[in-house]
C-alpha cells in the first residue's frame, strides 16, 4: 500500500498530523521547518508560523535554511526582532514549538550542549540556540529525536531544555510559567506522550513494524507501557508525495534520514 | 516581601562595562554632529577595534552577516575576542577557526543550521575549550537578546521568565530572584556591553543612519545600542533624504555609528533578504573543507579566500565574480532553482 | 553580594494581573485565526470593555489619540476605569470630565500642553481626589513607557535607573534595590498590564495587522502588547497585501487585536501625524468651555458633542465638517496658515 | 539700544545663547522647544532635538504644540517610541534638557506635582511628564522658571525632578547616575548656576534693570552671591525678530509674559 520511506520522513508526517489548526507554532531549524510547512500543504492549515529571530506569519516559498533566512519573512505579517519573538512567546502565545537534542530522559529534559562532563565534555554540540526559551514558555512543546538507547537516557548529562524536570510539580517550583511542559515526542521508533500524574514519558504509539519489544529494549529508561497502544499509520503516498516535490525536493534534511 | 537572591550562575563575573561605564563612554566618545563616516573596512577595523575587544556582530548564522568586516578582522588577526552572540554560524567559525576568540558567550554556535557541521570547526572550537584557551559562559538565543536588550536600555540587568531548571542556568552569569511584586520567581540576565558592534545594513547615510529594509532584525536593535563603537557596513550608501523620507523605517540613527563601510555584497555567502540569497554552493564548500579534521583543507580555503585577497571586491571575484551574484539574486526572487547542496 | 530592597513606594500595590494571567488571557482568549474583526465603535466597546478596567489609551496629548472609541466609551458610561497613562491631555479630560475614572497612573494629566490648561477639568480631577473619588499612585512619562514595556514583554517588572530622590518615587508603587551584578542601586518598576488598550493608527487590515505610518509610536508598542485586550481603531482599512508588501512596518500582528473600527478622522481634534494637523479652534473652544468653572460650559460641550450625536461621522459635521476636515490636512502639510489660538 | 520684550522673550533669549553647538537636547513642552528652534535659526547649530515620545533630530517646521505633534517627527531622522527616546537618554546621550517647574529649592529640586501637603494638596499640576527622568540623566539640566519667592523656596513641598536633593553627594548615594544634574536656571531675574563645592544655587548674572537685591529680596532662601555677578545683555533686535517672527509668530507660548 505504502511507498518506501525513510526515518526522516516518517517522523515529519507523523508529527505533521498531529499539529491542531489555528495555532501559532514557533519553528526551529531544521525538521521544524518540514513539519509545519507540510502541515501547511497537506492540510491547509491556518497556523501562524513565528521564527525566533523575528519573522512572524511568513509565506515561506521554499524550505528555509536559517531561521533568519529571507524565506522565514517572505510576504510575512511583520518583520521584527529575537526579543519581540521572544516576548510574544513569553506573553503566552507560543501554542507549539519543536525540540530536538541529542539526548532526552524520561521527564522530556532535552541535552543539546554537551556529552559527558560539562567541564571536560566528549563532545560540545552547538548548544540551545532558542530551545531553553521555548521549553519554557510554550504551551505544548513536541520533541523529535533519533530513538537509541545512548539518546533515551535515564538521566541527560546536561539540561538543555527542561522538560518536567524531577517529574510532578517541579517546572512551577523552579519558577517556570505553570501550565507548559513536554507534549509529545515523535521518534523513529513511535510517538510518546507525558503521564498526567507522573510526568514520565509513556508509549503512545508504535511506528510501522516497531515492536513494544523493540522499542524498549532501545529506551535506557522505564517507559510507561499504557495497555491500549496505537499503531501510527505508515505515510500516504500523497503526504509522501508533498514533503519530497513541495517542501524539500532538494532533500536538505530529508536526506539525512538515509542511514 | 524580601527579594532573596535564590540562586546564582557559577560562571557569574561582574560585567566588564557597567551601565556607569556605557554613559561615559557615551558622553565622551560619541560625536553628536553628522559628520561623514564613511571609511574602508580596513581604516574602520584598524581604527575601531583591538585586541581584547567584546564583540557582537549583526544577523544569524549566514544572514545578513558583516562577511566584508570579519575577513579584515582575520586578516588583521585582531585577537583575544570576547564574543557574545545568539545564533552564529560561519561569522564565528571565521574567528574560531582563526585562533582569534579568548571567550564565547553563546547562544548556538559552529553548526551551519540546516546546511551541516563543520567538523573542523567544531574541532578547533572543543580542543580550545579543553585547553582552556577559550572560556565559555552559557546562555541561549532568548537570554543573549535580551541581554543586548539591556545594554541597548542603559540599564544593568533584564528580568526573563525562563533558564529555570536548567543546566544552561547553572553554567550561566544570570541570577535568580524572588520578584518583589508577584512572588514569582523571576532569572535576571546582565547586560552585554560590548566594546564593538559589527553590523551589514542595506542603506546607510554617509553620516550613519541607517535602515534594515527586508528581514528579521534579530538581536541587532540591541547590539547597535549596547555598544561602544559600531562598525557598520552596508550595501549602499544613500542620501540622507531617503532617511527623512520615511523616518518611521530607520533602524539606527547616526549618533550610535562610528565607521559607515560601503560594502555591496557584503554578507556574501550569506543572504541578505530581498537582494540575494545564501550562497549554498560555497557554504558547503566550506563545510567539506572542514571534514578534513587535520584543518590544511581549512587552511587553504582562508589562505585562498581571505590572506589571499586584499580586499573584498577580490574575494567576490574568487567566488564566482558578477555571474554568480546574479545568480544570488535571482535566486533570492525564485527565479532561478538551488544547487550546490552536496 | 546580596539583592536587598532598598526602600519601596508607599502607593505600592500587587499588580492586578500578573503575567502568568496575561499568558493564560492569551493562551485561553486570543484567536490565533485571521478572522474579520471590523465592527462599529459602538459594538466594539460593548464587547470589550466593562466597568472597572484597567485601561491605556494610545498617543500622547492630543495627537492620534482614540477619540472615536473615546466618544463611545463616554456615551456608554463605561465607568471605575483605572487609567495608566504617561502624557495625556484631552483623552483622559474626557473621562475624567465625566466622572469615569475612579484610579490614575498619571506621568503628565488635565494639561493641553502649550494649548493651556482647562481649569473646569482641573477642579473636577483635584475634587476626586481630594474626596477619594479618585486614587493615584504618582508615576512619569519614562517610569510609564517602561511599565507597558515590560507587560508586552511578559516580564513583572523593569529596572530604571531614574525615579531615585523624587517624591515621585515615594508615591509611587516601584521598589529599590541593589543591583546583583553593579552594587548600583536600581528601581525596578512594575509591568502595568492592562485589561484593554484602545488604539488609533492609520491603517490596518480586517484581521488587525496594523501600521502607524508616520509621527512618533509613544508608549504604543507596549501598550497594545501588554493589554488583554485590544480595540483598535485605524483611519483606512486596506488589504493584507499592503502589510505583506513591507513587513518590515508592521506596527503589530494580528493576533494582538480584538476589534477593528474603521475611523477616519479618528483622532480629531487631535493631529494624525501624516494626515491632518490639530484643530486648534477645537481644542481652545475645549478649553474656554472649562474657564465657566460652574461646569456648565464643560457639559454642553460634552451634550453637544458627544451626547448629542449618535456616531463620529456626526460629530464631523458638528465640528466643521469636509471644509474643516479639509483645512486640517493643508494644515499639516503647512499649506495654510493655523489660527483659532484664543 | 533695544526693543521692549516681555520676560518669556527675555528667558528664551537667554537660555537660547549658551546652548553649546554639536550636542544632544531633549525639547519639553512649551519654552524648550523656543529655546532650542530659537538656537537653531539665530546661531545655525548643529544639535539634535529628541522629544520625549520618539522624535529624533526633526526639522521642526513650525513650533510643535505637544510633544508629539507631526512637527517633532517631521522630516527626522528617526520616529522611535518614548521608551527608546528614554533610553538613549538613560544610556548617557542626553547632553540638554530643559524643565520648569511651580516651585525650585536651593538645590534646584524641582516640585511640578503638588502645592501644599500631598494627602490634601493645595493645587494638582499635571505632573512630572518627562521632567523626572530628564533630571536624572541628562548631564547638564538647564531650568526656566518664573522668578518669585513663593516659587524659590527653602525646600519644595514635592520633588518632581531631583536637583542635588540634600547637598553634595546626595544625587550618587540615592543611586542616580553620576556626573548629572541642575546646571543653570533661567529666571525672570537672572541666571543662576550652582556652587561646585556645596551644590547651592549661586547668582551667576543678572536680567537688565535688575539688582542683586531685587533677586534676594524675590527668593525665598539664601542664594550664593559671588563677588563678581555678569549683567545679561538684553535681547538683540535680530533675536527678537526670529524670535517673534520665525519661532513663534503666533505667540502661543510667547504669549504667556504679558503678565
Amino acid at each position: 500500500m505504502s511507498e518506501e520511506y525513510n526515518v526522516m520522513e516518517l517522523m515529519t508526517i507523523l508529527a505533521s498530523r498531529d499539529i491542531e489548526d489555528k495555532k501559532i507554532i514557533y519553528v526551529g531549524t531544521g525538521i521544524p521547518m518540514l513539519v509545519t510547512s507540510l502541515a501547511q500543504k497537506t492540510r491547509n492549515l491556518k497556523i501562524t508560523p513565528i521564527f525566533e529571530v523575528g519573522g512572524i506569519g511568513p509565506e515561506m516559498p521554499t524550505l528555509p535554511l536559517s531561521v533568519a533566512c529571507s524565506r522565514t519573512t517572505w510576504r510575512a505579517l511583520r518583520a521584527a526582532d529575537s526579543a519581540e519573538a521572544f516576548e510574544i512567546a513569553q506573553a503566552g502565545f507560543a501554542d507549539y514549538a519543536f525540540l530536538g537534542g541529542a539526548q532526552i530522559d524520561k521527564y522530556g529534559n532535552l541535552n543539546s550542549t554537551v556529552l559527558g562532563d560539562y567541564h571536560a565534555p566528549k563532545v560540545r554540540f552547538p548548544g540551545s540556540g532558542g530551545a531553553n526559551a521555548f521549553a519554557s514558555f510554550a504551551w505544548k512543546t513536541m520533541i523529535i529525536m533519533n530513538h537509541e538507547k545512548r539518546r533515551f537516557v535515564e538521566k541527560t548529562d546536561y539540561i538543555t531544555s527542561p522538560g518536567y524536570l524531577d517529574g510532578p510539580g517541579s517546572r512551577e517550583k523552579v519558577g517556570l510559567p505553570p501550565g507548559t511542559g513536554p507534549y509529545k515526542v515523535y521518534t523513529t521508533r513511535g510517538t510518546f506522550d507525558f503521564d498526567e500524574k507522573t510526568k514520565r514519558m509513556r508509549l503512545f504509539a508504535l511506528n510501522p513494524k516497531v515492536t513494544v519489544e523493540d522499542v524498549v529494549e532501545n529506551t535506557g529508561f522505564e517507559l510507561i507501557l499504557p495497555s491500549k497502544i496505537k499503531d501510527n499509520d505508515p505515510p500516504s503516498r500523497e503526504e509522501l508525495r508533498i514533503l519530497r516535490e513541495e517542501v524539500d525536493p532538494y532533500r536538505i534534511i530529508l536526506g539525512r534520514g538515509e542511514a | 516581601m524580601e527579594m532573596k537572591i535564590l540562586e546564582r550562575g557559577t560562571q557569574f563575573a561582574r560585567p566588564k562595562i557597567t551601565p556607569n561605564d556605557f554613559r561615559e563612554w557615551n558622553r565622551d566618545n560619541k560625536p553628536r554632529e553628522m559628520i561623514d563616516k564613511v571609511m574602508d573596512a580596513k581604516t574602520a577595523v584598524k581604527k575601531f577595534m583591538k585586541d581584547g575587544d567584546i564583540i557582537s556582530i549583526s544577523g544569524c548564522s549566514f544572514v545578513r552577516i558583516p562577511v566584508a568586516i570579519l575577513h579584515e578582522v582575520v586578516r588583521q588577526g585582531i585577537k583575544d575576542l570576547y564574543v557574545g552572540c545568539g545564533t552564529r554560524s560561519i561569522d564565528v567559525n571565521f574567528l574560531t577557526d582563526n585562533g582569534l576568540v579568548s571567550h564565547l558567550d553563546p547562544g548556538y554556535i559552529i553548526g551551519l543550521e540546516v546546511l551541516g557541521l563543520p567538523k573542523m570547526s567544531r574541532k578547533i572550537v572543543e580542543q580550545a575549550v579543553t585547553k582552556g584557551e577559550i572560556t565559555l559562559t552559557e546562555w541561549d538565543n532568548a537570554s543573549m537578546a535580551w541581554r543586548h536588550k539591556a545594554a541597548a536600555m542603559g540599564i544593568p540587568f533584564m528580568p526573563v521568565r525562563h533558564m529555570m531548571g536548567s543546566d544552561t542556568f547553572k553554567y550561566s552569569g544570570a541570577v535568580k530572584v524572588q520578584c518583589p511584586f508577584t512572588d514569582e520567581e523571576v532569572v535576571l540576565v546582565p547586560a552585554l556591553f560590548t566594546d564593538v558592534a559589527l553590523i551589514h545594513v542595506h542603506e546607510s547615510d554617509i553620516y550613519g543612519n541607517a535602515r534594515i529594509t527586508s528581514g528579521a532584525i534579530v538581536e541587532d536593535w540591541g547590539k547597535v545600542r549596547g555598544s561602544k563603537r559600531v562598525i557598520l557596513s552596508t550595501e549602499k550608501i544613500v542620501d540622507t533624504e531617503v532617511i527623512r523620507k520615511e523616518s518611521d523605517r530607520t533602524f539606527v540613527p547616526y549618533f550610535y555609528v562610528d565607521a559607515v563601510v560601503e560594502a555591496p555584497y557584503g554578507s556574501h555567502p550569506g543572504n541578505m533578504p530581498g537582494m540575494y540569497y545564501v550562497d549554498i554552493e560555497h557554504l558547503i564548500e566550506y563545510r567539506k573543507a572542514c571534514e578534513d579534521t587535520t584543518g590544511k583543507a581549512l587552511k587553504e580555503y582562508y589562505n585562498n579566500y581571505v590572506f589571499g585577497v586584499d580586499s573584498f571586491e577580490e574575494y567576490l571575484e574568487k567566488i564566482g565574480g558578477k555571474k554568480k551574484l546574479k545568480f544570488l539574486e535571482d535566486l533570492e526572487f525564485l527565479k532561478v532553482k538551488p544547487g550546490g547542496f552536496s
